[in-house]
């Protein structure tokens, strides 16, 4: 792994430096594209920590997702500084992730997905029918920027523009893939591996299952949490539908279709699918029929995502990607 | 007075349960022979029921006859699809499946409001005002025919699997695939088969759904949810587990309805799932 | 591996060059040649597709009404009005980045977005994009943010509801009433306002049941509802519903109860409901559907002919906004300046008006909160198979409401 | 003290037996037993009672003393259980190095916080699980594929793999299911060779073997089970003059196809 990774490095600065060029030249509404792209770029790869590395086909993400918005979003309204209130949203909806998986986790394979999808819709119909607190279907409404950060004298970071929020999720966006690099090439992230790759082996030899599939399915619902929270308060207005059951399933497909078992496989994913609606601008309907033709098409001829397709020399994987069945 | 109440809510209930069995039965069968959470099921139902629609509306047919054939229709659209669209997949992880089966439930959606635009149309049926009342249980005859028709379509299945030739083939290859290929059961002409078995289902449910629901493209949504909820409640390729499910959940969600809180109403039946696994991580009638 | 890894880059350094070039609108740009440019932002796809629909094609005949009338006369010199869709796919982010768009393209009027969450969302921003948009959401709390480039091209439910409430109260003398409403944004609104004026009027609201959106089965609510016998029972949903509520009510509830159809129930879905069955059905009406003008029955026809479908309310008021904000960039003479153009939108209406030219809900002017000052609006109730008239108003004053 | 002790276990499967009343310990002699037995006779079953696989119905298993009947898996190889399995088991995604450090997993400690931020404990215990298990390969003889992926090792390199994965837990106790099978008279013995070895370290080893050959020529003491039930027990020499095993298993043998 060492190696390779650094191999990698060098078509990976080259990336990043090609994102970083890309804002001055954006108009305004394809830098908010890109905007939601990034976030959505966590969001998949955060899903991809349970999906990809450990195998468990998680259908609540954007439960998560919604728990970070909503959370970071009301604290703000008790005066909390963004800058406290988004690590709390990755805690809150982190501490639901543990909440949640404890039990879920028991259960395996498709049962664990439809568990996972049933958790999802009972927290949409919460963050829907809440109205005291979440002020319902209408959703929570003129939410504050980020605080700017200061730099010296007069001068400070802003975060009123598409550019410079932009970057700001650009910066956590290459903070999660650095933690799921490390985690990859660790002993947390073998084991991950082992136990999506065959469970009961990797129980023989000495690795806890249940504490590692829970552990990567906290650690995706706290990255779900700041996504929201750099979601909302970039919107500045949220509401439930933006957390339906649709919506994780709109993750799932970044992730699988991305490849699900790569760090890039996520967010190219992402990119792939809430761009594809621009190559179809002039007839949406269609566009929806294309998207889903094209689903059924990369799945047959990339089973293993875009990205995981490139990656030679794997024999096609059996037995399902929530391990050995 | 209130045993009235309780009798029509058990009453409700099973008349939704009888069509989340009926759908669920076609899903839980293609789980057992493929692993594919099929999603695309849904859609087949709102076809089925839009074919049925046309047929009655366009060309007059009576009710019954549309039905039959659009389960027919329906059953060839199934096989194509499987053949296109799944068989590939098959060796793939069973989440490639379902992804495929997303696309397709995507596709078909919208080709279908491409096709018929999006507004609700009502399936005219001779049952659907006629209301009939036994003791204090008024239903119209339509929902009385829901119930039987399920129950007559449950049971011919039932007889199918149990009795036939090719339902002892099914069965074979639910318990073990490679066995069963080893025993020269081929394989292919068994999951067409079952996808033509279970999509003629859905397209019934949907038929028989149209007086009562509308018909309209994104109609298939609810109850594929539904469906999943019940084959998992009632475990995995079980099928008297998809039966008793599905009968669960409606007398469930309508009592919940009925004496807890109808604004929570779509929350029980996932609440209910959710308690269920924790108890029981297979489903009720799942082998360990 | 690493050679993977290499076309792996490769190919998202092309992915990135075809999202740059394919679509033409990328580089921000001004609207080049001689017709202007205006925005619709609609649900094209997603939950709400059935909406965009009617959007698409209401905007789409009011635009040809206008051209064929020679366009639009800015500063003497006339040019053709020139739709420019754009599908939010029933998603906030998406409407804001339609906003975006259409600021970048220099396109500062639009109509839509028209769901409430939608237009909240661009609420934060077409002030500073300075886009004018119509929208003919029914949410009077929508126009009560102090928004000033917003239009609303429909009455909003307190006056809708409050009538309704009314009649139902006043008119017809019920005392008791039950509610059976969706849990979306629209259905709470009306469950808030229906039984805040029922109560005012003298009436008392004995049991509000839910229900999720696209449900199809109310027999557990209605159920439940019977056993506490409701004199009426007011429905807040989508015209979606309307058939299979009317349906299902009158099987489990029976003849006589009243039902109150949201401001989205028409004739025609009593009809399909099947006119025995709506029998003693009461609904609040929109001038779309009051005043029957000529211009009324031709978009009626075109639609019909065009789109082989009923024109529903939808269409007809993202129809009218087309119309309204179009007249006021010829009073304001500019098709730039969003603030000018709102502050001409008044006299644009009254206008309208006059030329009888409007087919929705809103007429007679606009409030600071870019509502109309005047509708017409009446209740009528499904007797003997006929619409009969029970009140008229074009003022709340009439009723007692403000 | 017995290393391990096996006093009255049964299994039941439903109705049948798959082992009954099954006694026998393992001293801490260093020792290669054998298990043997015709098929079906339970022997991967005991197997799987003794890593934790499956639970005893009756009857106490002691490692080192201490009850472990029931025990989770991960536990029991922490304790120093390793086994492999008959079917070829491994991680093919994996290259073999990260196989090996798969298995090494008990023996380590770093957690999330040493696999973000690499502190030098971290660091050191990474360099030195390679030291490890490069030194692992070594003694199986795979060393120089430590990079290659498992579907590129024939069957006999796979099965070292599983072994040397075994050993890579640090067992005191190291469980063998049929570790020769698919492979020629060539490679068995060699790689029983490679079994004495690891006696040699001080490793004690049941092995479960169908070959008879070379069970009588590895194994120190033998136990044979029949329908579950352990019908003789003790050295090649005693187990070849046993009627019973003579009747019951050879018998079999000489009829069965092989």
């Amino acid at each position: 792994m060492k190696e390779t990774s650094r191999k990698t490095s060098g078509v990976f600065w080259a990336i990043l430096a090609l994102l970083i060029l890309l804002p001055f030249f954006l108009s305004k509404a394809y830098l908010h594209l890109a905007v939601i792209i990034g976030v959505h770029a966590i969001l998949a790869l955060s899903l991809g920590m349970v999906v990809g590395f450990v195998g468990q086909l998680s259908l609540c993400h954007a439960g998560f997702y919604g728990i970070g918005a909503y959370t970071s979003a009301l604290l703000t309204f008790s005066h909390w500084p963004f800058w406290l209130a988004l690590p709390a949203a990755g805690i809150i909806s982190g501490l639901f992730g543990l909440l949640i998986g404890l039990p879920a986790l028991k259960t395996r394979g498709i049962y664990f997905a439809i568990t996972t999808l049933s958790f999802g819709v009972i927290m949409n119909i919460m963050l829907n029918n809440w109205v005291s607190l979440t002020n319902g279907p209408d959703g929570l409404s003129g939410l504050a920027l980020p605080d700017p950060i200061p730099l010296w004298a007069k001068t400070s970071i802003s975060f009123n523009t598409p550019r410079n929020y932009y970057f700001l999720v650009g910066v956590f966006l290459l903070f999660t893939i650095f933690v799921c690099r490390r985690l990859l090439d660790s002993r947390v992230g073998r084991a991950f591996r082992g136990v999506r790759d065959n469970e009961v082996l990797a129980e023989c030899l000495g690795i806890r299952a249940l504490r590692y599939k829970l552990t990567a399915f906290t650690i995706g619902a706290i990255f779900a949490g700041l996504a929201g929270s750099l979601y909302a308060h970039y919107l500045r207005y949220i509401c439930p539908r933006d957390f339906s059951f649709a919506e994780s399933f709109d993750l799932l497909v970044m992730v699988v279709v991305g490849g699900a078992q790569t760090i890039l496989g996520p967010i190219v994913g992402a990119l792939f699918i809430l761009a594809l609606p621009k190559f179809f601008g002039f007839e949406p309907v269609y566009g929806r029929v294309a998207f889903g033709i094209i689903l059924v098409v990369v799945m047959i001829y990339m089973p293993r995502g875009i990205v995981g397709s490139f990656q030679k020399g794997f024999p096609s994987p059996k037995g399902g990607a929530h391990g050995p069945s | 007075m209130e045993a009235a109440i309780l009798l029509q809510q058990v009453a409700n209930g099973l008349v939704i349960g009888s069509i989340y069995a009926m759908v669920a039965l076609g899903l839980t069968l293609i789980f057992g022979i493929l692993h594919i959470g099929n999603f695309a099921h849904g859609q087949l139902y709102m076809l089925g029921a839009f074919a049925t629609y046309w047929l009655v509306s366009l060309w007059g047919w009576n009710i019954w006859s549309s039905m039959f054939v659009a389960m027919g229709l329906m059953a060839l659209l199934g096989m194509v699809l499987e053949r296109i669209a799944f068989r590939p997949v098959r060796s793939a992880p069973h989440i490639n499946g379902l992804i495929v089966a997303l696309g397709l439930f995507i596709a078909l959606e919208n080709i279908a409001f491409i096709l018929w635009g999006g507004d609700e149309r009502t399936l005219p049926s001779p049952y659907a005002t006629k209301m009939i009342t036994l003791l204090s249980i008024s239903l119209t005859i339509q929902r009385l025919l829901v119930f039987a028709v399920s129950i007559l379509l449950i049971f011919l299945l039932y007889l199918f699997i149990q009795k036939t030739k090719m339902g002892k083939a099914i069965r074979a290859v639910a318990q073990d695939p490679e066995v069963a290929r080893l025993m020269g059961i081929p394989i292919h002409r068994v999951s067409s088969t079952v996808f033509a078995v279970s999509s003629a289902l859905a397209a019934a449910a949907g038929a028989m759904v149209g007086p009562i629901f509308c018909v309209f493209p994104s109609m298939g949504l609810i109850p594929i949810l539904k469906a999943f909820v019940v084959i998992v409640l009632g475990g995995m390729g079980s099928i008297p587990g998809a039966i008793f499910g599905g009968f669960i959940l409606g007398v469930a969600e309508s009592l919940g309805a009925g004496y807890i809180s109808s604004e929570y109403k779509d929350a029980f039946a996932f609440a209910a799932l959710i308690l269920v696994l924790m108890v029981r991580p297979t489903g009720l009638f799942g082998k360990e | 591996m690493s050679k993977a890894k290499q076309t792996c880059f490769y190919f998202c350094w092309a992915f990135f060059f075809g999202l740059i070039c394919s679509p033409a609108d990328l580089l921000a740009q001004t609207s080049a040649g001689k017709g202007i440019k205006f925005g619709v932002s609609a649900t094209l796809t997603g939950p709400a597709s059935y909406l965009g629909w009617h959007d698409k094609n209401g905007t789409t005949l009011a635009a040809e009404e206008i051209n064929e009338r020679g366009g639009i006369n800015l500063k003497g010199e006339k040019h053709k009005l020139e739709l420019e869709f754009f599908d939010n796919e029933t998603k906030p982010a998406k409407a804001v980045e339609g906003m975006r768009m259409f600021a970048d393209k220099g396109t500062h009027v639009c109509a839509g977005p028209q769901l409430t969450p939608l237009v909240y969302a661009v609420m934060k921003f077409n002030e500073e994009l300075k886009v004018l948009f119509g929208s003919y959401n029914t949410t009077p709390e929508v126009y009560e943010q102090g928004n000033k480039l917003i239009l609303s091209a429909t009455m909003n439910q307190k006056w809708s509801i409050g009538l309704a409430a009314y009649t139902a109260a006043k008119v017809l003398n019920l005392k008791k009433a039950a509610l059976l409403v969706d849990t979306t944004g629209y259905g709470r609104a009306v469950e808030k306002h229906f039984t805040m004026n029922f109560k005012k009027f003298g009436g008392e609201v004995i049991d509000v049941e839910w229900y999720e959106l696209k449900s199809t089965d109310f027999y557990p609510q209605l159920t439940r509802l019977k056993a506490k016998n409701p004199e009426t029972l007011m429905f807040g949903g989508m015209s979606a519903e309307a058939v299979i509520l009317i349906r299902q009510s009158r099987e489990i509830l029976g003849k006589k109860v009243l039902l109150i159809g949201s401001d989205y129930f028409k004739m025609e879905q009593l009809k399909k409901a099947g006119l025995e069955v709506s029998e003693n059905t009461m609904i609040p009406l929109s001038g779309f559907h009051i005043i029957d003008s000529p211009a009324r029955q031709s978009f009626y026809k075109k639609f019909q002919d065009r789109f082989g479908a009923e024109a529903e309310t939808y269409g007809a008021c993202a129809h009218d906004e087309v119309l309204w904000i179009s007249r006021a960039m010829e009073i304001a003479g500019t098709n730039k300046d969003a603030f000018k153009i709102r502050d001409a939108a008044d006299q644009a209406m009254r206008e309208l008006e006059a030329q009888g030219l409007l087919i929705g809900g809103a007429h007679g002017g606009f409030l600071p909160n870019g509502q109309a000052k005047k509708y017409y609006i009446g209740t009528n109730i499904l007797r003997g198979g006929k619409l009969e008239r029970l009140k008229m108003i074009t003022d709340l004053k009439e009723i007692g409401l403000e | 003290m017995a290393l391990l002790e096996l006093e009255e276990v049964s299994k039941f499967f439903g109705g049948l037996a798959a082992v009954s009343d099954l006694n026998f310990s393992l001293s801490d002699r260093k020792e290669i037993l054998g298990l043997i037995g015709p098929n079906g006779a339970g022997k991967t079953t005991v197997f799987n009672l003794i890593t934790g696989l499956l639970k005893p119905s009756r009857g106490k298993i002691r490692f080192q003393g201490s009850e472990i009947g029931g025990q989770k898996p991960y536990r029991l190889c922490e304790m120093g259980i390793g086994r492999t399995f008959q079917a070829t088991s491994l991680f093919f995604e994996e290259t073999i190095l990260n196989n090996m450090l798969i298995a090494r997993h008990s023996r380590m400690k770093s957690g999330i916080w040493g696999a973000v931020a690499i502190p030098p404990s971290t660091a050191r215990e990474e360099r030195e699980a390679v030291d490890q298990c490069l030194e692992i390969l070594g003694k199986v003889g795979l060393v120089s594929k430590a990079n290659a992926l498992p579907h590129s090792l024939t069957n006999m390199e796979q099965r070292l793999l599983m072994i040397a994965m075994g050993l890579a837990t640090q067992p005191s106790l190291l469980l063998l299911d049929e570790p020769s099978a698919g492979m020629r008279p060539a490679e068995s013995s060699s790689l029983m060779n490679l079994v004495g070895q690891i006696r040699e370290w001080g490793i004690k080893v049941i092995l479960i073997e169908h070959d008879m050959k070379v069970v009588m020529n590895t194994c120190d003491r033998i136990v044979v089970l029949n329908f579950g039930r352990k019908i003789a027990e003790g050295t090649p020499e005693e187990i070849r003059a046993h009627p019973r095993v003579i009747e019951a298993y050879l018998g079999r043998r000489a009829g069965a196809a092989r």
